[in-house]
């Protein structure tokens, strides 16, 4: 089981691998960069943006004058068709994204880490309908949930959590149960479970401390992908209202003006990218650093 | 593990109940969801006919035969593709959905064409260069490959394509259609061309054609970029390839036959499974790029508060998806020797 | 003399996590041309290492620094190594474990074709027909071999056809590293066998890795000692096997099993220093049981003895 | 090695080169005559082109396909004769004679004559009355259609009423085939298979196309019917053989399509972008239509029930903003209910963007502060879109949360008409996008805000006074059309006093025109909205 080692079990542990693969790592160096300025824009958004009422979606006061400006000092990122400025747009909309995916990455990852190991350590039954229950969502793409969701529950944020989350427990469950397969047929786990310690104690303490490191470099990465998928869907019109602050639905609003005014979605589509980029390349550099083998440099030696 | 008659039977076995499940769930989404389940499935009929068409709906969905019952009886409908007329086509949802299909098909095989190959090939460059700037560089191109939002990228290549007037849009041009004689016959339109022998079309559809599959490859360059490299790297450190490379055979030889084609299996592997997700994106891409297709059934869906097209597009969707998986072990199996077929 | 091999104060590492670990330090040797070369050595006492060395495939990890000639080509100069036109061509490898050095996704008859048409253009007809004639040296039947996968051979069948696929090329100088490690006893010995009879007929130089003394014995005319990376002792094979200079050697020695039986070490207790571990003298100073003052904090330089003997222990 | 690559790229361009040639060669062989084809890009899925029954985007098809009697000119208020040639009524407007075009034959080759008149006019009505379905409502107060001979018809009314305009109605009035019965396999008229045949693709009219692929979702084929009675008055050797109307109800996909030279005639463009289409060099002919905008508050749910607070909504309406912001200039802000140019409209009677004053009314209102309300209207339409965004910003200046709720066209329609059965949840406000089916200001009044119009009065509107002044007016427009519309302009009044609904804009809609085909302006009339009669339409090769 390669990619138990090299792990950390606990958060110094953890902050020492970040620590190493910053000293060695130029693109974890590059991608922490991205993701600060992401958390920056998250939390500062609302309060640096130039007209924070744009931002919210608001129509301003005099917007037949302001609509369609392309690039300016003024108005660094252009405004849209209705006069609003689309970096305030960008700016607010930081928060809404972060929101999304913490909130995605965060309950698919407990409730897949609590399905994974659950099927692991009780095997029988419970396993067959764990594992069944996973590879039924792994079919599901977030986007057709989305849309059954949509038509049931109507527009709304608790459509694109939902949907995500339903689409990615099971990422979480398939690699926590691989990972705690290999940990419950230790033999101190074995040992523990015959000395009468409880069940509880023994998944906590030795299975799930040993499972949530590679799971969790694992849901970083996802952090980005989580990002793409819920802009996708808010910018099919599956999730959030049309005047939400949200990054896809920025790039939706300038989608019919995208040959007359491409910086309304350009801009917001940039920052998507660059913000899933920048978890990947923590994610991906994390990883490679929990795996010496991986960090070699070579050259081609024939 | 013997690829046999037996493993398949088991396989798809297993996909029917996969399948059994993605339809429960829909099932569930229908009943559980506020408001009249049989009002939903006929579409918000309005109009005099309106209580006559939930009633249908009503005994369509068995809504007065206890739980477990009703929950067979709809898997029973679905599974037999008899989901009934599509409200928004006034259509069988299965015929509409057969009907669509193939132009999504056509996007995303174009796509994964450009895609597979090229990831491929910048991935064995990078191996070979492992730890080097360029190494650093490919795969940071990978990962922003894997992280371009696809819908993003489709407007972003059909606005500098159509600044630069280049007429990416829809699949083939109505009028030269009509002028040649041109019909669809499989869907493909650039099968349809070539079974017609119709040059003007072929290459007209071939033009509307890549854009959005350069688009929709994006990810399975990436990902196929990521996933060769760090396949074949491994590949690279086994005790054959040092073998061959004391003997004498020449790197290009050891890079394709030996490194890339141990890394193959992994390879067709992870991009069947990638193929089957990209079918969202195809669908995205298709809206983008004003093509027909299943993507553009989405839209009619929630346009038309069509429950029937979006339970039929959510099961096409996952049988896609386990019918590809399947196909990508049984190709696995078939290109590792050491398989027992 | 021709030289088939010369190395001149070799030294081999690994780059690992930052860390550079040092598997072969400082090694001196000569092969013969037409010579039986034998180096020994427990696991890890860098052999392995020396045999890629001259074979040509260090991993593209690997750092190396003195000088190493094959055939009379300077392949290593400190860090910078050269083996174009060397592998394959002047120097050819039969691997450890015949298993995983066949190319499992090709059939035997394409691996002969791969080598044989890199090295000399042949087509695969020819190539095939050159196999068919090695093969049979090897003892294999051609067509019950040519069109197989390598899983559908037996071990030593596997072995054969490498080692058939590693004279193909040609080369005057064969390096096998620990070839039969993997065999049972019986196989074992037709692979020596085998390995003889074709020196003899090919006049093939041997440079032949082994951990068995009695191996060594039975096939070499020269044989060096390896311990944790140095080269501890080198003589002709008959007279280092009859009065081993270094305790190390002795040590080998008596191990070696007598009908199967394994004898126990008395004296020589504990493992070899692992290659990180930073010494200053003698890396057998903790297992040895003469050891001196001096061995603790210097390391023996190499020293002859008689004409025709090396070896390195502050004993002499 | 090497030798084989440069081997299979010479056999690859060989073949590469040979297919190519052959394809050319082939297709000289190939190739069809030259076809005149005209693409026109329409908005909306075609909901059926039943003649009689169709009430919606089934117009497109069914005004090239089918004829009315007689035409209304928007520009001199006047009808124009048709199907018809000559009419009279009596002196009290309830007899109306039709003398009949000689000459004209239907698609199938049947002629047209005074039976196929009086079957479509009363299948229509019929089936109003039956189902409630369609217009056939322009015929309520037929009472008789009686053959005279061929080419004759006398109509009995049972009020009087100006059946001349209901016969140039842009629904339910067209004339369809006798010989449809025996071909749908129907028993009478009112048949459901008739309907389904209809609806299935079949066509029955006389008009200068005929249906010849019918697939509603995504295109209709019209080709020219060669032995149409009007092509030699039309006299245009240009026109199109085939018409293709698309269905693109993304504006963008119009756009893109225009661009790439797919599209010959776009009904919808963004707006945004119709200056940089000018451009580009495409023509841009823009109709001002009859196609409006109304709001309409729910009168029966708290606290739009409350007059001042409705007043309160409208006067906070940033009505200066809507024609540039909302329409980038493509229309003309709303006065009373009915459109600019249609008879009965009246000027002047709007509110005023006046916050001080939508202060005051919201005081007296009595809703308290922080009042929310729901807004539902059509999603597809870009400027509802914007409009609602617009609104929903300047409402919150009051303190008033406007909660937006796009819908697609017909769940729109259900939650609108659920203001009679279920008002709390029907929404306060809702945008109701209106063309007229006759060129009558009843039309209008009637179905939005008539106590019986339980299927379009979405304001849950019910005023008897309203109700008995238009009713009157109504009857009046045959005997004393003056005298009517003096009554409709005061039914307009009394809307505009109770703050029930307001005309927002009336539309400006750009048809954008692609270089190789020419549309004059009588190709397009406001009545009969999005029909393009091409048989005017000139393409150029």
């Amino acid at each position: 089981m390669s990619a138990l080692r090299g792990r950390f079990n606990s958060a110094a542990g953890f902050l020492d691998l970040a620590r190493r693969a910053w000293r060695r790592s130029t693109r974890f160096r590059a991608g922490s960069l991205l993701v600060a300025a992401m958390v920056a824009m998250a939390v500062l958004g609302p309060y640096v943006a130039p007209y924070p009422s744009d931002g919210w979606g608001l129509v301003p006061r005099n917007a037949a004058e302001r609509a369609g400006k392309p690039p300016c000092p003024e108005f660094p990122f252009g405004t849209d068709n209705l006069g609003r400025d689309v970096l305030s747009r960008v700016l607010v909309g930081a928060r809404l994204a972060l929101l999304q995916i913490a909130l995605v990455v965060s309950v698919s990852l407990a409730l897949g880490l609590f399905v994974g190991v659950c099927a692991a350590y009780y095997r029988g039954p419970v396993e067959a309908l764990l594992n069944y229950a996973a590879e039924v969502f792994l079919a599901l793409p977030a986007m057709v949930i989305a849309l059954a969701l949509r038509l049931a529950l109507g527009q709304g944020f608790h459509v694109v959590v939902t949907s995500l989350i339903l689409s990615w427990w099971p990422w979480y469950a398939r690699s926590s149960y691989v990972y705690a397969r290999a940990v419950v047929e230790m033999e101190y786990v074995l040992l523990a479970r015959l000395a009468g310690v409880p069940d509880r104690t023994v998944l906590l303490r030795h299975v799930v401390v040993n499972v949530l490191p590679p799971v969790l470099v694992q849901a970083i990465t996802d952090l980005g992908s989580v990002l793409l998928e819920a802009s996708a869907i808010n910018f099919l019109g599956l999730g959030l209202p049309p005047d939400a602050p949200d990054w896809g639905i920025v790039v939706q609003n300038g989608f019919k003006y995208i040959v007359s005014m491409p910086w309304v979605s350009m801009f917001p589509g940039a920052f998507i990218l660059a913000t899933a980029l920048g978890f990947s390349l923590v994610g991906d550099s994390l990883r490679e650093e929990m795996d010496p083998k991986m960090r070699r440099r070579w050259k081609l030696w024939f | 593990m013997p690829l046999s008659l037996n493993y398949l039977v088991k396989r798809l076995l297993w996909s029917v109940a996969v399948l059994v499940g993605v339809v429960v769930f829909s099932y569930v989404v229908i009943i559980l969801s506020p408001g009249d389940p049989a009002v939903k499935w006929a579409g918000n009929p309005r109009g005099p006919g309106a209580a006559k068409a939930v009633e249908e709906a009503r005994r369509e969905l068995g809504l007065d035969l206890p739980l477990h019952l009703q929950v067979l009886n709809f898997l029973k409908m679905v599974l037999t593709g008899d989901l009934g007329y599509s409200i928004a086509y006034r259509q069988p949802v299965f015929a509409v959905l057969t009907r669509n299909l193939a132009a999504t098909l056509e996007l995303l095989f174009a796509a994964y064409l450009i895609g597979v190959p090229l990831g491929s090939l910048l991935g064995v460059a990078a191996a070979m260069r492992r730890g080097g700037s360029v190494d650093g560089l490919l795969q940071t191109l990978g990962l922003a490959l894997a992280s371009t939002p696809t819908f993003w990228l489709g407007m972003a290549v059909f606005a500098v394509l159509f600044s630069a007037g280049f007429p990416a849009y829809g699949r083939v041009s109505t009028g030269l259609a009509l002028a040649t004689g041109f019909q669809a016959i499989t869907g493909f339109y650039l099968l349809d061309a070539l079974l017609q022998l119709n040059a003007p079309v072929f290459f007209d559809a071939l033009a509307r054609l890549l854009p959005p599959a350069l688009a929709v490859a994006a990810y399975p360059t990436g990902l196929c970029l990521r996933l060769s490299r760090a396949l074949v790297a491994d590949a690279l450190l086994e005790e054959y390839v040092r073998a061959a490379v004391a003997w004498g055979v020449k790197r290009r030889v050891v890079v394709w036959k030996y490194a890339f084609r141990a890394a193959l299996p992994g390879l067709v592997q992870v991009a069947g499974t990638a193929f089957a997700y990209s079918l969202i994106d195809a669908m995205v891409v298709e809206y983008v790029f004003g093509r027909e297709g299943l993507g553009r059934l989405l839209f009619d869906a929630i346009a038309f508060s069509d429950f029937k097209l979006a339970v039929g597009l959510l099961v096409l969707v996952a049988a896609f998806y386990l019918a590809v998986n399947t196909l990508a072990d049984v190709a696995q199996a078939l290109i590792d020797p050491r398989v027992r077929l | 003399m021709v030289l088939a091999v010369e190395a001149k104060k070799l030294s081999v590492g690994y780059e690992e996590s930052d860390e550079l670990l040092w598997a072969v330090r400082e090694v001196s040797f000569e092969v013969r041309e037409s010579e039986a070369f034998c180096i020994v050595g427990e696991s890890g006492s860098g052999k392995s290492t020396v045999a890629s060395a001259i074979a040509g495939i260090l991993p593209p990890h690997g750092v190396t620094d003195g000088e190493l000639r094959v055939g009379g080509r300077v392949v290593v100069k400190g860090n910078e190594r050269d083996y174009e036109g060397v592998r394959g061509r002047l120097v050819t490898y039969v691997p450890q474990s015949p298993g995983a050095s066949l190319n499992p996704y090709l059939e035997i008859g394409d691996q002969f074709y791969y080598v044989l048409s890199s090295l000399y253009g042949l087509s695969r007809r020819e190539a095939v027909e050159k196999a068919r004639a090695y093969l049979r040296m090897a003892g294999l039947e051609p067509d019950a071999v040519l069109d197989r996968y390598p899983h559908e051979l037996s071990g030593g069948m596997q072995q054969r056809a490498a080692i058939a696929l590693a004279l193909s090329t040609g080369a005057r100088i064969l390096v096998a590293d620990e070839p039969t490690s993997s065999l049972d006893a019986h196989l074992r010995l037709q692979i020596v066998e085998l390995l003889k009879r074709l020196r003899a007929e090919a006049g093939l130089t041997l440079i032949f890795i082994t951990h068995d003394m009695l191996l060594a014995g039975a096939l070499s005319e020269r044989v060096a000692v390896m311990y944790a990376g140095r080269l501890v002792e080198l003589g002709p094979t008959r007279e280092v096997l009859r009065k081993p200079l270094h305790p190390y050697t002795s040590m080998l020695i008596e191990s070696v099993p007598v009908l199967g039986v394994k004898r126990p070490l008395k004296a020589y207790t504990g493992e070899p220093p692992s290659p990180g571990e930073p010494s200053g003298g003698c890396p057998f100073y903790e297992r040895c049981p003469f050891r001196l003052e001096v061995c603790a904090s210097e390391n023996p330089p190499a020293k002859g003895v008689g004409e025709s003997r090396r070896v390195a222990c502050w004993l002499f | 090695m090497r030798r084989g690559v440069l081997a299979a790229v010479i056999a690859a361009v060989i073949v590469a080169g040979a297919l190519s040639t052959y394809f050319l060669l082939y297709l000289p062989s190939q190739r069809r005559g030259k076809v005149k084809t005209v693409v026109y890009a329409y908005l909306d899925k075609i909901t059926g082109i039943d003649p009689s029954i169709e009430d919606d985007t089934g117009i497109v098809v069914i005004g090239s396909v089918y004829e009315t009697l007689l035409r209304y000119d928007p520009i001199r208020n006047v009808t124009v004769p048709v199907l018809a040639e000559s009419w009279e009524s009596s002196e009290n407007g309830t007899v109306w004679v039709f003398r009949l075009r000689r000459g004209v034959v239907f698609h199938d080759g049947t002629p047209f004559n005074a039976t196929a008149v009086k079957l479509s006019i009363e299948r229509a009505r019929d089936v109003y009355r039956e189902t409630g379905r369609g217009c056939g409502y322009i015929w309520d107060a037929v009472e008789e259609v009686e053959v005279v001979d061929d080419y004759t018809v006398r109509i009995k009314l049972s009020y009087p009423q100006r059946l001349d305009l209901m016969a140039a109605a842009s629904y339910s009035a067209y004339v369809f085939s006798p010989s449809a019965l025996a071909k749908a396999g129907a028993k009478g008229p009112l048949d459901p298979k008739l309907e389904e045949w209809f609806n299935s693709g079949n066509d029955a009219g006389s008009g200068p196309y005929y249906v010849e692929y019918y697939s509603p979702e995504s295109e209709v084929r019209l080709r020219k019917f060669e032995k149409w009675w009007g092509w030699s008055l039309v006299n245009n050797p240009d026109a199109p053989d085939v018409v293709v109307i698309k269905i693109r109800p993304d504006p963008l996909d119009q756009y893109n399509g225009l661009l790439a030279g797919e599209i010959d005639i776009a009904s919808s463009v963004p707006r945004a972008n119709v200056r940089d289409l000018a451009a580009r060099g495409f023509k841009v002919i823009n109709l001002t239509t009859f196609h409006n905008y109304i709001l309409l508050l729910n009168v029966r749910r708290y606290p739009t029930s409350v007059r001042e607070f409705r007043l309160a909504l409208l006067h906070a309406i940033p009505w200066d903003e809507i024609v540039n912001v909302a329409l980038k200039g493509f229309g003309k802000l709303g006065s009373g209910i009915l459109p600019h140019g249609f008879p009965g409209h009246v000027e002047g009677l709007r509110y005023s963007y006046n916050l001080t004053l939508a202060r005051e009314y919201l005081k007296r209102s009595g809703v308290g502060p922080g009042a929310t309300v729901e807004f539902v209207y059509q999603s597809d339409y870009e400027e509802n879109e914007a409009f609602a965004q617009l609104l929903k910003s300047r409402l919150a200046e009051l303190n008033i949360t406007v909660v937006l709720k796009p819908m697609p066209w017909t769940a729109v329609k259900d939650a609108g008409k659920e203001v009679w059965t279920n008002p709390d949840a029907a929404p306060h406000l809702i945008i109701s996008d209106w063309w007229p089916t006759m060129p009558s200001p009843y039309d209008y009044l009637y179905s939005l805000l008539h106590s019986e119009s339980t299927e379009w009065n979405w304001a849950g509107y019910n005023n008897t006074e309203f109700d008995e002044l238009i009713s009157r007016a109504y009857e009046l427009e045959g005997a004393d059309y003056a005298e009517a519309l003096r009554l409709y302009a005061e039914a307009q009044r009394i809307v505009h006093e109770e703050g029930v609904a307001a005309n927002l804009w009336d539309e400006v809609r750009p048809f954008v025109v692609g270089g190789r085909v020419e549309v004059p302006e009588n190709a397009l009339n406001p009545l009969y909205m999005f029909v393009i009669r091409f048989e005017y339409v000139r393409v150029k090769e």
